[in-house]
């Protein structure tokens, strides 16, 4: 590590927990939603994206929103590990909701149950969603 | 050459279909640049990072993403400073053939 | 953990599914019809005793909706308590 | 406590940018900071100078300028969601032949980092939604 020359510059890590619950298609917000967690993780803060209610379906392979003529979010997702998110989860009981199973994600994400996902939220810094 | 391209007021082509390498040097060029390896380096990664996610990075994912591909020192400000004197993401965008980003307009 | 709701409905309901114990939750701008009794009841009145439910009252008067109408464990909050219970309370959900 | 906020409606249209004002005025009330409030999807258009409400109601956008220039409360409009949405600096508004007047007083239009900051060093963040 070089640290002659350099200040030092302690930066707060903070655990932000990014709630995606609706489609990420359809409007503009959920490609903004994806730029704040991208920035997030540039800062190098603890990031967990969470996919909850009907946001699993955000998840589904083969969304073809170009037939729309809208901009596809999908390859944005692949960027996710570009920038070291890695915890990425999924609440099993949205995905029982709509009877999907893991390898009809289109990202690697892993099944948690709500109260798993509850006993990590109460220990976040700050909550975001869109 | 330039001059049958379809470009914007900041010279950023319009139609990436109408990209070359040739014409990445002529845009260079006009902007007092000549490409060297280095600067394919940053270009072909942008290319690549585009078609790839269909996405394009601000300032700060960029460098992030370069240093992840290409290595800690490429991915320095300095560096990228000294291969794009008048901002890397705009220029590099640029002779990649690529849109603006919003945030160099 | 505090839960900030703005309307009725599925944003509602998706949020008192994933509530737990001690967990508070604040109905504001339209959510605050949720505080009133229905029939059949609203989810608000099945929620557990450990759940601590408040509405903001201004938003309650701009509608009209009087207290006595509502069910009795609602707590009522002005906005300098809107931001006490922010301030006692980590982290913040906005459920809109 | 340090708080910072964040808007993602427009104003008018929907109760978020009123409820956000007045938690704002009582957080500074009972002693707490607002680190910044920064506006991000159509949350842009609490910026627009032009907003003209009836002389009757009230002003969202001259209540926002007045908070910055009487409290001192920063606020920042994020430069994509503002770009996109037709609401230019005027420096680029200059460039491109936009309005160059466009921005209301006491806001700054900047990027996504300057929300990271915010919610970084805040104790609270708290998003204000349609």
């Amino acid at each position: 590590m070089n640290l002659i020359g350099t200040l030092p510059l302690v930066l707060d890590v903070k655990t932000l927990f990014f709630i995606i619950n609706k489609g990420l298609q359809g409007n503009v917000c959920g490609q903004e939603f994806l730029d704040i967690i991208l920035m997030a993780a540039a800062f190098d803060q603890k990031v967990v994206v969470l996919f909850e209610g009907d946001g699993v379906n955000a998840l589904l392979k083969n969304q073809q929103p170009e037939c729309l003529n809208l901009k596809n979010m999908m390859p944005v997702l692949d960027t996710l590990p570009v920038y070291d998110i890695n915890d990425v989860i999924v609440e099993k009981e949205s995905m029982e909701v709509y009877g999907l199973t893991e390898n009809e994600l289109a990202i690697k994400a892993a099944v948690v149950s709500r109260s798993d996902i509850k006993k990590r939220l109460r220990s976040a810094d700050h909550l975001f969603g869109f | 050459m330039l001059a049958e391209l379809a470009r914007d007021e900041d010279g950023f082509l319009i139609n990436r279909n109408q990209w070359s390498e040739g014409v990445a040097e002529a845009m260079a060029l006009e902007d007092g640049l000549t490409l060297t390896a280095s600067h394919w380096d940053i270009i072909y990664f942008m290319q690549a990072y585009y078609d790839e996610f269909n996405h394009q990075p601000n300032a700060r994912l960029f460098a992030r993403a370069i240093k992840k591909k290409l290595g800690a020192e490429k991915g320095a400000s300095i560096y990228l400073y000294k291969l794009f004197p008048d901002g890397p993401l705009k220029y590099a965008n640029k002779y990649a053939g690529l849109p603006i980003p919003p945030s160099c307009i | 953990m505090l839960y900030i709701v703005n309307k009725k409905g599925e944003v509602l309901k998706d949020c008192v599914e994933r509530l737990t114990s001690h967990d508070v939750i604040l109905l504001i701008e339209d959510a605050v019809l949720a505080a009133v009794k229905t029939s059949p009841s609203s989810v608000i009145s099945t929620l557990a005793s450990d759940i601590s439910v408040y509405a903001l009252r201004s938003d309650m008067k701009a509608r009209g909706l009087d207290a006595q109408r509502c069910y009795e464990r609602i707590q009522y909050v002005d906005y300098a308590g809107f931001v006490e219970l922010v301030e006692n309370n980590k982290p913040v959900r906005s459920c809109f | 406590m340090k708080i910072s906020i964040q808007i993602n409606a427009s104003p008018y249209q929907h109760q978020a940018a009123d409820t956000a004002w007045h938690f704002i005025q009582a957080a500074l009330e009972a002693g707490h900071e607002v680190y910044r409030v920064f506006f991000y999807h159509d949350g842009i258009f609490n910026a627009c100078r032009d907003s003209r409400p009836p002389g009757d109601e009230r002003d969202i956008v001259k209540r926002w300028s007045a908070l910055q220039s009487e409290k001192g409360v920063d606020l920042v409009v994020c430069v994509s969601s503002a770009q996109r949405r037709g609401l230019l600096e005027k420096s680029v508004a200059k460039k491109v032949g936009g309005y160059i007047h466009a921005v209301a007083d006491g806001f700054r239009i900047a990027g996504l980092g300057l929300l990271m900051e915010s919610v970084i060093e805040s104790d609270r963040h708290l998003t204000f939604g349609a």
